[in-house]
């Protein structure tokens, strides 16, 4: 892996709550094309792991690289390190999607104005493209009809897919995604896990928190096991799922094969 | 700032608004139950009255209620009891007249708050009870009235903020309030400010103990905040 | 609304603002006081009635007599047209003149021409701010203020180049600390402005009233408190 | 206790007349308070108390007192002052129009403060993170994503608040303007007809107030429409 | 099956929202001990089904019995069903317990009011009772230690625990759950299932909507389907998962295998 090649590093991430340490030194490395899965039981840090990637939350320790750049970090007045220039940690944000489990979008807003809103606003795309790059993407998640329609007027499974699109629409480097599927029902999750798979098969490099095994399984180039705060163990899916080193891990596959 | 010893004069007042408040509150919170529950329920009769009633009197100004009723009520009350056979001469007391225009104005508005706090509430927390078992009288008192309450408070807290400021519109019937008090404390002394910043002062202190009483009552009606997480 | 009320024997009720120093005014401990209330106190006993005095708000008090609140005002009342309509008024007690207040040592022509474009004020809902309205109210701008005190303010607040007012009022205020540095401008003016008491229309409570006013004009009781407050007769 | 229509319809004009200042003065300092509203409410929505103090202080004693007691404050209080008389502010303070302006803004501001900061703690925190993620800076968001979200959020509320305002207005008349209810008075002064005045001043109020409510609610519909819309199914 | 045996019986329920025909005449049978599994697509009418069986919503036309006791009902305004006696709706509601998807626990009352709230103030039991009952039942779904928290002070899991206990302390005649699991995180799943694993060992009668297709065909005596309004098929698990009839089912089964 050249660094040339490289999407995405951190290392040594740490973050705790008060007395509670909820990420104990996390590395990873990410390069072009990378389609990483992270698993782990509820409350392993997996969120809050993600979070920290882009400064929703407040690393106490680490350093992050994006593309080639490093995020500057300075410490803050309570001990967590927070963004040494507030353009730089905006910029370097707007390279990186999110895509939340509650999908979050702007009820206020149409789809289409969904879409174009941050583009514009935050990397100054005229509107005439901005709509057109929009309707785009709008298209390939298969909701080119409903551009004029309000949030609260989709499916939770068309709300995603809305959602990638507003991501996709900023062009980032990498994707990451917090359990996209979870807050869906079980009908309306295929839709989503169809779009990022094709997402995953276009060579974008993701980051995926998900609790869809034969997913994770099928589009992950590697795949990392959190357990409470620290990577528990890291490979291809084949080695993760079907020769575990873990115990704990080898528990955790048994339990959630086909549930 | 020299009250030349008008001071337990503006005390009487203070507590004659107090006095006023506190009761115009007990009606009002009854009168805006009962408007929140008309203005949700089935009936379209009932929802037509309520939403009348709660358009006029939010849109008309207090002096005229407190007015008509002071003025008013006597004969109207007269009028109904002549039906009955009855001729004598009925008072409307000054504190009645107020209380009643008072309350009238606060239940208009607390009517709003209930009906926001009772379409905030999740319907399951009606369809649990009543998948149970429970009459629907039940239900309310015991399901949805405490938490109607609780997620009521801080609107009926700044509710009462008015009132308490609305108490000094009732000196045109001849009650002595602090607002009035003040003014005949400043007509007498000739020292208006010293006497309007000592009302501004006391209605503060009022203002100081509403803000903890709600406070309290709000930490009160939320038990589960006080524990920590288990 | 015609049951029997209030003869002699029963109590009557008697209303006054508290507020029109030096005619009406409340202590700090809370009591009536002024020449109002002592003319008051003292028709009572020459009527040998019970009374009792209660303090109402001006913009309430006629409404009050007439819902029966109470059975007369005594509140420095002057008899207009407008007000017989609604209640009866005894036989004065005093009489009113109005006149025009004004800073030392600057002119004020009280004359129609002299007065053109200056800003006068009144209290609302007296004799003073209808007489400004109705024989100035074209060429001066006139300001009315809910209290006379606030009137006052203004004019030491130098916004009023004038205030038009009832002139025993006016002569009270003049004598305080608040009052040094203004004077009465012009000649006073008698506009045959007479104070009374008012009651419910028809009430007979009007003619005990008026012989009892003759009677402590007689007898020096008027005059004693008369003394009490101006050096001058104001009957 | 006789009821005379005929004064009415006699001082009708002149009571509009009062009415037509009444609006103006809503009107007027409606709109500087929402102004000075707005940022009184952002800085009282900071995470840093010292930010906060001010707004908290300012909210705390314009909700706290009477607003008889602040006008009154404003007009005769500030003229007391003779560094005031002399300074350039005088022309505008001693006219009692811009004082109770002043005072109606100032206080109105205090209330619609409270309400747009509860507004914004509001909205989910979700629609601001994503916000974040999106690499929005501070200030794009509050124009683009919060500002607009509150302003559908706060609209019943403040519905409610300029009800209130209106019938607020009547003070006015206490610093010797002709608005509805000055107005009111000052024909009663004359007419001795109290009940009847003010009856037809509070059903002139009640006109105003029904435009209005009627106003909001278009207002409301518009700006909340993706809450009215019907779900296309 | 005798009809002594018989704890529910619908007949020829239907139920339509305007326009809109939800349920197009049902009828359904459960003997006592039977545990019943209802599955069905989004929108099958799977939730309504269950609501009209305790009235929460009004069936248009149909036939409900309970225990040996028929549902009295009678036309109202709008066209459809309504009790005919408000008594005996509640003492009937009282023989049915529903357990919500959303758990609907009482947000103000400790976890161990909300058990005895109903038994006291419904069917009049001592309080004393009422309380040693609700204790026992807390220990059997594992959450002897907690009646003295909030709702708000659990995790979805229990919450739902909570839940089913607050139904079971009416001891009802029939159990309904309403997708009791699909609110919950994957990991909080296993616990309420496991319970409800346990009712159903005990011989207890349950109508199940779920989409959890593993456990319907553990703790199931019998699948019904439900397609647009209508029994599509019913049978045994072993019918119903591994050879429907109707190629909609067989569709269904496909996409929800091993999801
Ligand atoms: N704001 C917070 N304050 C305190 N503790 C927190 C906070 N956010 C998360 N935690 C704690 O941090 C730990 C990790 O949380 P996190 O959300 O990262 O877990 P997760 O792996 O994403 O779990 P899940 O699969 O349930 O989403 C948990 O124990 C959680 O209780
Ligand atoms: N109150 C209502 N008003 C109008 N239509 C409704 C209402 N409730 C449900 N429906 C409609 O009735 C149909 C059946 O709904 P129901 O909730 O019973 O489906 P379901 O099988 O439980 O689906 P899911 O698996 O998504 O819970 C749906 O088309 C739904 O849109
Ligand atoms: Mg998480
Ligand atoms: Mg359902």
């Amino acid at each position: 892996m050249s660094t040339s090649n490289l999407a995405l590093e951190l290392i040594d991430i740490h973050k705790s709550y008060g007395d509670l340490n909820v990420l104990k030194g996390v590395t990873l490395k990410a390069a072009k094309g990378d389609v990483i899965s992270i698993l782990g039981s509820s409350g392993s840090g997996k969120s809050t792991l993600l979070r920290c990637i882009n400064l929703l939350e407040k690393p106490s320790q680490g350093e992050i690289v994006i593309g080639n750049e490093q995020l500057m970090l300075k410490p803050g007045k309570h001990g967590e390190l927070e963004a040494a220039s507030s353009k730089q940690l905006e910029r370097l944000r707007s390279c990186l999607g999110f895509v939340f489990q509650q999908f979050n979008l702007w009820p206020h807003m149409t789809i289409l104005q969904n879409l174009i809103e941050a583009p514009i606003h935050v990397l100054g795309v005229p509107k005439a493209e901005a709509m057109e790059r929009a309707r785009k993407l709008l298209a390939k998640v298969g909701l080119a009809d409903k551009e004029g329609a309000y949030p609260a007027h989709l499916s939770g499974g068309q709300q995603q897919r809305v959602a990638i699109a507003r991501t996709l629409a900023m062009e980032p480097k990498v994707l990451l995604f917090d359990e996209p599927t979870s807050a869906l029902d079980p009908e309306l999750v295929n839709e989503v896990l169809a779009v990022m798979r094709e997402l995953a098969d276009e060579g974008r490099t993701m980051l995926i928190v998900t609790h869809e095994m034969r997913f994770a399984r099928e589009v992950s180039s590697q795949v990392v096991f959190l357990h409470q705060g620290q990577v528990e163990e890291i490979g291809t899916p084949e080695q993760v799922f079907d020769n575990p080193k873990s115990p704990r891990v080898k528990d955790f596959m048994a339990s959630h094969q086909g549930g | 700032m020299d009250l030349q010893g008008y001071g337990q004069l503006l005390l009487s007042g203070l507590w004659v608004t107090i006095e006023l408040a506190l009761v115009s509150l007990f009606f009002g919170l009854i009168i805006g139950l009962c408007g929140a529950s008309a203005r949700l329920s089935a009936s379209p009769v009932a929802r037509a009255i309520a939403t009348t009633y709660t358009t006029v009197v939010r849109g008309i100004p207090e002096l005229l209620l407190v007015l008509t009723l002071y003025f008013g009520g006597s004969q109207l009350l007269m009028w109904i009891a002549s039906m009955f056979g009855y001729d004598e001469y009925i008072d409307v007391g000054q504190f009645a007249a107020a209380v009643a225009a008072l309350a009238i104005a606060f239940g208009a508005y607390s009517t709003e708050v209930f009906r926001m706090a009772m379409m905030d509430l999740p319907k399951g927390q009606w369809e649990s009870a009543a998948a149970m078992g429970m009459t629907p009288l039940k239900t309310f008192v015991r399901i949805i009235m405490p938490q109607v309450w609780r997620l009521a408070i801080p609107g009926l807290g700044n509710l009462f903020q008015v009132l308490l400021k609305d108490t000094a519109l009732v000196s045109v019937v001849g009650l002595n309030e602090l607002m009035r008090q003040a003014s005949v404390g400043a007509a007498n002394t000739k020292q208006p400010f010293d006497f309007y910043l000592a009302a501004a002062l006391l209605y503060l202190l009022l203002t100081v103990a509403t803000t903890l009483i709600t406070g309290y009552l709000e930490r009160r009606s939320k038990p589960e905040l006080r524990g920590t997480r288990a | 609304l015609t049951a029997p009320l209030a003869l002699a024997g029963d109590k009557v009720r008697i209303a006054t603002e508290g507020a029109y120093a030096p005619f009406n005014m409340t202590d700090n401990q809370g009591n009536l006081i002024g020449f109002d209330v002592d003319i008051a106190k003292a028709l009572c006993a020459e009527m040998k009635a019970d009374c009792e005095i209660v303090a109402q708000d001006w913009d309430g008090i006629i409404p009050g007599l007439r819902a029966r609140k109470y059975d007369a005002i005594i509140a420095s009342m002057s008899i207009t047209e407008e007000r017989l309509r609604v209640v009866d008024f005894s036989e004065k007690y005093y009489a009113n003149m109005l006149a025009f207040v004004g800073p030392e040592g600057k002119t004020l022509d009280v004359t129609k021409a002299g007065l053109k474009g200056k800003v006068i004020g009144a209290q609302r809902a007296t004799i003073a701010g209808q007489y400004l309205e109705d024989n100035f109210g074209d060429i001066v701008d006139v300001k009315l203020y809910d209290t006379q005190d606030n009137a006052y303010l203004d004019l030491a607040n130098g916004r009023l180049d004038g205030i038009m007012s009832d002139k025993f009022p006016a002569y009270d205020w003049l004598r305080t600390d608040d009052g040094k540095g203004f004077e009465f401008k012009g000649d006073d003016l008698d506009i045959d402005d007479h104070i009374a008491i008012a009651v419910r229309k028809g009430d007979k409570l009007a003619n005990k009233f008026s012989a009892a006013i003759k009677a402590i004009r007689a007898n020096g009781k008027y005059a004693e408190i008369n003394a009490k407050y101006f050096p001058f007769d104001i009957y | 206790m006789s009821w005379e229509w005929g004064v009415i319809w006699e001082y009708l004009p002149r009571l509009l007349g009062g009415a037509w200042l009444t609006l103006e003065l809503v009107a007027v300092s409606g709109l500087l308070g929402l102004a000075l509203a707005v940022p009184l409410a952002l800085a009282r929505a900071s995470a840093n108390p010292l930010v906060r103090a001010f707004p908290y202080a300012y909210i705390f004693f314009f909700r706290g007192t009477p607003l008889l007691v602040q006008i009154f404050l404003i007009y005769y209080g500030a003229s007391q002052f003779d560094a005031v008389k002399e300074s350039f502010l005088w022309p505008v303070l001693r006219e009692p129009y811009w004082c109770a302006i002043i005072a109606f803004s100032m206080n109105t501001a205090a209330y619609t403060a409270e309400l747009i900061r509860a507004a914004i703690q509001a909205i989910p925190k979700g629609e601001i993170e994503v916000s974040l993620a999106l690499g929005m800076s501070k200030l794009t968001m509050i124009r683009r994503i919060i500002l607009p979200r509150a302003a559908g959020i706060v609209l019943p509320g403040y519905s409610n608040e300029v009800l209130l305002m209106l019938k607020s207005s009547a003070l006015a008349s206490t610093i010797t303007l002709l608005d509805l209810t000055g107005m009111a008075r000052t024909i009663i002064a004359r007419t001795y007809t109290p009940l009847e005045m003010f009856f037809a001043a509070g059903m002139v109020y009640l006109a105003i107030a029904a435009v209005m409510i009627l106003v909001f609610r278009l207002l409301e519909r518009r700006l909340n429409r993706y809450q009215f819309a019907k779900r296309p199914s």
